[in-house]
């Protein structure tokens, strides 16, 4: 027989002036298996938490219900005050007797009874919950992290800076990212590479930070502090021991001209090849596809094509017979830091979603570029070295139109999302161009300015009145090629006048998308995203930096278009984030969460197809001799997050949640 | 017939199996038969009285069964699909159980019904069953079918009912679920029933009265209906052997339309498919959600 | 800014002063709400620049609900429905189809605002399909100039036309032309002031 | 058990259940009480984690128990605090509905519904006319007494 | 391969060499041109001005007729023609309200089976027919190939070749062995409707699309648009009285270009016909001097 103290909160004249507080005490203290019940004025005031534990020490109970406000309010509260008192925090439960009844009626006699039937339930339901013991789960206290743009090298340093050890992977050969191409930044321009270079040089010396260029993330297995990551490190054919990066290598590489990545293809690169000077690591990659000798294989050639870098490497590092190698890195947290890719005007489109501009020649007309080219163009390590010339003739363009909005904010071409930093960096454009062109006119095409940000507005006001960059609201509807300009047909809204302009360069601000295959990196973290790509977070506001699978955490422009002091902010945060999940040996986790009665078990494995977090793991049960008697369903406990959908389909009901069994559930409708 | 035979001795004499799990006639008409013997393959039957769904014999609760080692079981193309979801639930494997798919032309409502196939003793099932040979079989033996001569089908029934109001049906089923003693026959000799401790007999907490009363049979039934949305094979097994004549398939079928029309799922003998229940659209209706 | 009643002003037929956006919604079932001016049709419009109000002006002032100064405006009247702006409006509009709303609630409302010869060469060409069931051109050129009163224009043309057996001098009427009128009239009973 | 309730005019009032998960409805039904939203005092709120755990026994119980009507409410899609919980129970109670409503227990005795933790008025309406609703279909008595 | 035909009001005046020269060239490429018994004028550019309804119902009743005439697709050369006949069908599947009106006008029994083509659609499935046929080689002549407005828009309507940057034509030119030239105006709208109404429009858009062609080097300008075709020929005078580009530039139907090159007499094909002396191209072909008149009488 339990024994059950009932405890009713008046919550001052709250509950007390449309519920006979007393009387619902008395009703319930009537009820089998409670030995105590009270009412009180303010049950969550000292005194009143001073009653529930002295009626527990006294009365010796194994059951507490409180019968105040809603537990999303004092649920904390008075189990505290339990636990205070010794009795097991998850005995004691709550009736909502005041958001859901005396703040809801006015009727005192109707309330009343409601009052009564509420606390039955939960009464009922008390005699049934079990004691349970707070789940502590290990955590291996190193990150991964994910990318090394700007985002992820602010992430790694953050982390490792805070003492923890950090594995830090980039597909690409060099980590930098998109912000290594930049010439200046906004709003301040100071040169970007200035600011990132030494970033970098910490990145590959901190003694916490392991990097893993030219890698990626092959699977993803565990959970919350335990996870376990396979990593593809892609084969260079230069062995990193043994290269010094001296670049004999690219010097005497006979095909030296592929259009080169970090130059937007506006500069060459050689087929074995450092991404840019100042990469790190400083260690070249051959592009199997621009290789002679790899080319050759390809075709089967058995001789040796070429191996002139091979013949001119000092320190033997070129090994044309690498293969990818895989890794595999226990981390107890993971930081998604994938950055983001520029959309194509082109026809062909790597998603049905989207469409090109084929009013704007779908990219076949000379000298239209795009933004990450233009920066190209406008810094002093670029191919033209800072001089602002056309693509396709080295002129230097006189006329140059920015156009904004190009893909983002244009649901007819697959995407109505703005993209954020445009505004600003084709303002930062006019005004590079203004400097390094004076004599040049630069007309912009807009359909809003979006500059909130510190400094932002003021930038943007810079560029039209001190670098009086003309700028026009409305879109352009269509250009082409006009001898060797483009003829541009725009409009100014604002006067109502078609404008058209003989332009020597166009420059095209488009849309921020989510970098290619984010979806199948999302699959393999269980991260959710939507239709575009860019990963959830977990709340818009108030978790902006976790998601919905714990301890994986987003930061940049992989969650949503960012500019850089966005996306260094968001990585701080997902470092601190971190780190606090570092800052214990165990991980505490409230121990509501399913667990299956192997005895009755099928192993349908219902439960395994409905559970959101993919918890429910299949376990052999042997007999002595070792024979397998039946495969049953386990719950893994640092995954399950307790919402009980297995339960609900198990056809036997050989999973139960705990805090929602079926006895509890069952006693409550019982008390109806 | 001989095919069959043949095709048994050859299983079993190169010990591909130990048993074939098939029909042979009794005196109460055609039933179930183990053979392990080679001359007993002459035994072997397959006719329009062949009722059973040999599949239920799989079910690992059957643990005398699974003790007689690898078996060959024959399957009209409902069983093959009762197959199809034990694999699915991993209740067996594929490679554990040879499959002699039969070609089927129906069979009768009761075993015992000696007579010729005809309109007035042909399983209403058979009538509109669509799928006359099994997809899921290592081995498939007998000539084509015809589909049975018949009519009524029972979905003309369901419409009957649906026609009613919420009191006459209400009255209807109280009437049909009262005879019901709660033998769980129905349970018993379903194929994809194979918990290890069903729902029915769950004390702490009894969620389904164990007496046969109104309350406990209607919840049995309706939660029997539901375990079974997007799973019931439609075999017919339940309604043959409920000794109280409840026209169980009814409920069966009722759901199985559900599921037909709301997420067009149709049960089938391929086991990859995924349930109904168990996956969603992020579109699913949702008419009836305020 | 309400839509102001013109019809009491101007004495011309009964309007309701409804709301002349919601007229054109009910007629097109598109909201203009979804334009956000950005001009893109005007831009590529090729009347624009003999339009006194431009494309994305006209749709805005629907948005403002200006009934009157819609109405009025000769520039719907010069919409050559290309289909430009709606092929490449960035937000799923569809202004063609709007200004044809537009031409079509003008004509039932505010007869007196339509172009002399713009809604002269409209009703002859319809007037032909009436009578004729198709159009006969040299029947369209006559009597669009009898509406017009633009008598003199082409006729210089009409010799060599007919040399090179352009035009048709005997209209010849085609034999479901009973079917076309009933097409006609009903059409006309559908489009009562919504 | 209380039979149903009948107090003053001696008029019919139904008793009734709600089952709404913790996130959304339970949240929003308090939100109804800090905004002092009156509503019908017919019905009892029974809070679970998520409309996931949800059982369709729960609903046959709870009928069984006397109950004349019953709401089951969670969180819109796409809002599930658990990402996929009211999916799954969109398709279970679909079925269940239309299978009950076969066998002739009026589905208009079951609300089923998405109020979100910001809709403390959608909840009070929720309550409201599910309890008109109930109340016009009168006492539900689908057992005869054993 | 059988297919309806609606020639459409112009192809039987203004137009007849469109309506002539598609002919001949079908017969020859073994295109049966069945024709709509009956047919309506569309209500092309005036009807959609006015009436939406009525320019859906009048289309629609030619639809119908090819259903009953169990035509499962129906050919409009004339590209307004085209349009409209597209919107209609388009109207019927995608605007509820629109569609029930029309239905109850035109009467039940009609369930929008029949296809709408324009002869680009149709000669662009037949290139490979027209390269087999083609006799007199047009290598060396520089086509500018003129979509006009209604052709390949809306895109959801015609549901054929790019929007932006069609090819149809030009494969169907470089087919007859013809080069076609790459320009800028092949989309623009010629001004269509205007020629009676504001042929001052006309004649500065006809202007600008002239230019255009001649700049990019183009000898004759192919269309496939009754209207395109009257604004730039016949209205084609006044456009070079305004000067700026030069001497007159002959304007072909896509149809008689194709009948050139498959060696049709030019007379069949209505050459002598046009505003704008077409002599210049038969020149280049060494094909006679068309002698219409006596011709016609004889």
């Amino acid at each position: 027989m339990s024994r059950v103290g009932v405890f009713i909160c008046h919550c001052g004249e709250n509950i007390g002036r449309t519920v006979d507080c007393s009387r619902v005490a008395q009703a319930l203290g009537e009820l089998p298996g409670v030995v105590h019940s009270v009412d009180y004025k303010y049950m969550c005031s000292d005194p009143g938490q001073a009653l529930i534990k002295q009626a527990i020490q006294e009365k010796g109970l194994d059951g507490v219900v409180v019968g105040a406000c809603s537990p999303h309010m004092h649920e904390k509260t008075f189990r505290k005050a339990a636990a205070g008192a010794g009795l097991n925090p998850f005995l004691c439960e709550m009736a909502n007797l005041r958001e859901h009844c005396s703040w809801i009626h006015e009727d005192r006699e109707k309330a009343t009874r409601k009052a009564v039937d509420l606390g039955r339930f939960i009464v009922e339901k008390i005699k049934f919950n079990r004691p349970l013991s707070t789940i502590f789960i290990p955590v291996e206290r190193r990150a991964l992290v994910i990318g090394g743009g700007i985002a992820g090298i602010q992430a790694a340093l953050d982390i490792a800076d805070g003492g923890r050890e950090v594995i830090l992977i980039e597909k690409e050969p060099s980590i930098g990212g998109h912000m290594s191409q930049l010439s200046e930044t906004f709003p301040t321009l100071d040169c970007s590479q200035c600011i990132l270079t030494p970033r970098m040089v910490e990145v590959a010396q901190h003694p916490h930070i392991k990097l893993l260029a030219y890698s990626e993330v092959e699977s993803v297995d565990g959970y919350i502090g335990n996870f376990q990551v396979k990593i593809r490190r892609k084969a260079r054919y230069v062995d990193e021991t043994k290269c010094n990066g001296c670049g004999e290598c690219q010097k005497e590489c006979p095909n030296k001209k592929i259009p080169g990545e970090f130059d937007q293809g506006l500069g060459m690169r050689t087929a074995i090849y450092v991404p840019f000077p100042q990469a790190v690591p400083n260690i070249p990659v051959i592009d199997r596809a621009n290789c002679a000798l790899f080319r050759g294989r390809a075709k089967g050639v058995k001789k040796v094509v070429c191996s002139k870098c091979a013949e001119v490497c000092g320190r033997k590092a070129i090994d044309f017979d690498q293969q990818d190698t895989f890794v595999t890195e226990n981390v107890g947290a993971i930081v998604v830091a994938t950055g983001y890719q520029l959309y194509s005007i082109g026809k062909e489109q790597d998603s049905d979603s989207l469409r090109g501009y084929g009013e704007y020649g779908y990219g076949a007309i000379p000298d239209v570029i795009d933004g990450l080219q233009f920066e190209r163009l406008a810094s002093a390590s670029g191919p033209t070295g800072g001089k602002i010339l056309r693509p396709s003739d080295g002129k230097e363009p006189k006329t140059v139109v920015f156009l904004q909005c190009i893909g983002s904010r244009d649901p007819a071409k697959g995407i109505e999302y703005c993209s954020k930093i445009c505004c600003m960096y084709v303002a930062k454009h006019t005004m590079l161009f203004h400097h390094k062109v004076h004599d040049g006119k630069a007309v912009v095409f807009y359909m809003d300015i979006r500059a909130g940000g510190k400094g932002y507005d003021e930038f943007v006001r810079r560029a039209i009145e001190e670098s009086h960059a003309l700028y026009l609201r409305g879109r352009v509807s269509r250009m082409y090629r006009n001898g060797d300009t483009i003829r541009v047909h725009g409009i100014d809204t604002l006067s109502g006048e078609p404008v058209v302009i003989d332009a020597d360069m166009v420059v095209l601000a488009t849309a921020m998308r989510a970098q290619p295959g984010i979806a199948a990196l999302a699959q393999k973290l269980s991260v959710s995203y939507d239709q575009h790509g860019f990963l959830n977070e977990a709340h818009p506001k108030l978790r902006p930096v976790e998601t919905n699978t714990a301890g994986v955490f987003v930061a940049g422009a992989c969650q949503a278009p960012r500019d850089i002091p966005d996306s260094v902010a968001m990585a701080s945060a997902t470092a601190s984030k971190v780190l606090g999940l570092f800052s214990k040996e165990l991980l505490e986790r409230e121990p509501l969460i399913a667990c299956v009665d192997r005895l009755t078990c099928a192993g349908c494995f219902h439960c395994e197809r409905v559970c959101p977090y993919g918890a429910v793991e299949r376990k052999s049960l042997m007999d002595g001799k070792g024979r397998l008697i039946k495969i049953v369903a386990e719950v893994n406990q640092g995954v399950c997050q307790g919402c009980g959908t297995c339960q609900a389909t198990c056809p036997s009901k050989s999973v139960e949640l705990e805090g929602f069994r079926d006895e509890q559930i069952y006693a409550a409708v019982n008390a109806l | 017939m001989q095919e069959l035979r043949e095709l048994a001795r050859k299983l079993l004499q190169e010990k591909q199996v130990s048993a074939i799990l098939g029909y042979e006639h009794g005196r109460l008409g055609t039933r179930p038969a183990f053979v392990t013997d080679v001359a007993d393959c002459e035994r072997l039957v397959f006719d329009h009285r062949c009722v059973h769904n040999l599949a239920a014999y799989l079910s690992p609760r059957r643990t005398h069964i699974a003790a007689l080692g690898r078996l060959a079981v024959v399957v009209k193309s409902c069983d093959a699909r009762a197959v199809a979801g034990l694999i699915r639930e991993s209740q067996i494997k594929r490679e554990d159980v040879v499959l002699i798919g039969v070609r089927c032309g129906g069979v009768v409502r009761d075993a015992a019904d000696a007579r010729p196939l005809s309109a007035d003793n042909v399983a209403p099932r058979c009538v509109a069953c669509e799928k006359r040979e099994p997809t899921l079989a290592d081995h498939l033996v007998g000539e084509p079918k015809p589909a049975p001569a018949g009519s009524g089908s029972r979905d003309a029934r369901l419409s009957e009912i649906e026609a009613m109001s919420a009191g006459e049906r209400l009255a209807l089923w109280m009437q049909l679920l009262a005879p019901c003693t709660r033998c769980h026959a129905c349970r018993q000799v379903c194929p994809m029933c194979f918990c290890e401790r069903c729902i029915a007999e769950k004390t702490q907490p009894t969620w389904i009265e164990t007496s046969p009363h109104a309350r406990g049979n209607l919840a049995w039934h309706l939660t029997r209906a539901l375990h079974l949305a997007g799973r019931c094979v439609d075999c017919g097994e339940c309604e043959r052997a409920c000794p109280a004549q409840i026209p169980l398939g009814l409920l069966n079928r009722k759901v199985a339309r559900v599921v037909a029309d709301r997420y067009g799922y149709i049960v089938a003998d391929d086991p990859s498919t995924p349930t109904p229940i168990g996956t969603y659209q992020l579109d699913d209706a949702q008419e009836f959600i305020q | 800014m309400s839509a102001d009643s013109s019809a009491a002003r101007t004495g011309g037929p009964a309007v309701p002063s409804a709301s002349l956006l919601s007229q054109v919604r009910n007629a097109t079932g598109l909201d203009p709400a979804r334009c956000y001016q950005c001009g893109k049709c005007s831009a590529g419009c090729p009347m624009a620049a003999e339009m006194a109000l431009k494309t994305h002006e006209i749709i805005r002032l629907l948005q403002l609900d200006l009934r009157d100064r819609l109405l009025a405006a000769e520039s719907i009247w010069l919409c050559l429905t290309c289909e430009t702006c709606t092929t490449r409006c960035p937000n799923g509009f569809d202004p063609a189809v709007v200004i044809d709303a537009l031409r079509e609630i003008t004509l039932r409302e505010r007869p007196d605002r339509v172009p002399r010869n713009i809604g002269a060469f409209h009703s002859a060409f319809l007037r032909q399909i009436r009578t004729h069931g198709r159009v006969f051109e040299f029947g369209l050129v006559a009597s669009y100039k009898l509406r017009s009163g633009a008598l003199l224009a082409d006729v210089g043309a009409m010799p060599a036309m007919l040399a090179r057996r352009k035009l048709a001098l005997v209209p010849r009427r085609i034999e479901g032309i009973g079917e076309v009128r009933r097409i006609f009239d009903e059409c006309a009973k559908t489009e009562e002031p919504r | 058990m209380s039979a149903p309730v009948t107090v003053g005019n001696g008029a019919f009032e139904p008793s009734i259940v709600a089952f709404v998960c913790n996130w959304c409805t339970y949240t929003g039904a308090d939100l109804a009480g800090t905004s002092r939203i009156l509503m019908a005092d017919n019905v009892r709120v029974i809070r679970l984690p998520c409309t996931g755990r949800i059982d369709t026994l729960f609903i046959l119980k709870a009928f069984e128990r006397g109950a004349d009507g019953v709401i089951v409410s969670g969180c819109h899609p796409a809002d599930c605090h658990y990402t996929a919980g009211n999916y799954h129970a969109r398709r279970r109670f679909a079925i269940f509905r239309e299978l009950m409503n076969f066998v002739g227990i009026d589905p208009r005795r079951v609300t089923f519904s998405w109020v979100s933790a910001s809709e403390g008025g959608k909840w009070a309406e929720v309550v409201n006319s599910t309890t008109e609703q109930v109340r016009q279909l009168g006492p539900f008595a689908t057992y005869p007494e054993a | 391969m059988k297919i309806g035909y609606f020639p459409g009001c112009s192809l039987h005046a203004t137009a007849r060499e469109f309506d002539e020269s598609l002919r001949a060239v079908a017969a020859v490429l073994d295109i049966d041109l069945e024709e709509v018994r009956d047919w309506a004028c569309c209500g092309a550019s005036s009807a959609h001005a006015t009436s939406h309804v009525l320019s859906v119902a009048l289309p629609t009743r030619t639809l119908a007729l090819a259903e009953k005439q169990k035509l499962d697709r129906v050919l409009a050369p004339c590209a307004a023609c085209y349009n409209r006949l597209a919107t209609a069908r388009y109207a019927l599947n995608h605007d509820k309200k629109t569609a029930a009106q029309v239905q109850s006008i035109v009467g039940d029994g009609f369930n929008n089976s029949v296809g709408v083509v324009s002869i680009a659609q149709l000669l662009s499935e037949a290139t490979a027919e027209i390269r087999r046929q083609a006799k007199v080689p047009l290598s060396g002549w520089k086509v500018a190939c003129y979509y006009g407005c209604l052709l390949v828009r809306p895109p959801e309507v015609c549901g054929f070749d790019d929007a932006e940057v069609p090819s149809s034509l030009e494969s169907i030119v470089s087919a007859t062995g013809a080069t076609p030239v790459k320009w800028d105006m092949s989309l623009e709208c010629c001004g269509g409707g205007f020629s009676l109404s504001r042929t001052a429009s006309v004649v500065r858009l006809g202007r600008l699309i002239l230019q255009s062609a001649k700049n990019a080097g183009a000898q004759v300008i192919v269309v496939a648009c009754p209207m395109c075709h009257s604004n730039l020929d016949f209205r084609q005078k006044a456009m070079l009285e305004r000067g700026g580009f030069g001497d007159a530039m002959p304007i072909l139907f896509l149809s008689q270009l194709v009948g050139l090159s498959i060696g049709l007499d030019p007379i069949r094909l209505g050459l002598h016909r046009h505003f704008v002396s077409t002599q210049p191209l038969l020149d280049r072909i060494g094909a006679a001097k068309p002698q219409p008149e006596h011709r016609e009488q004889a």
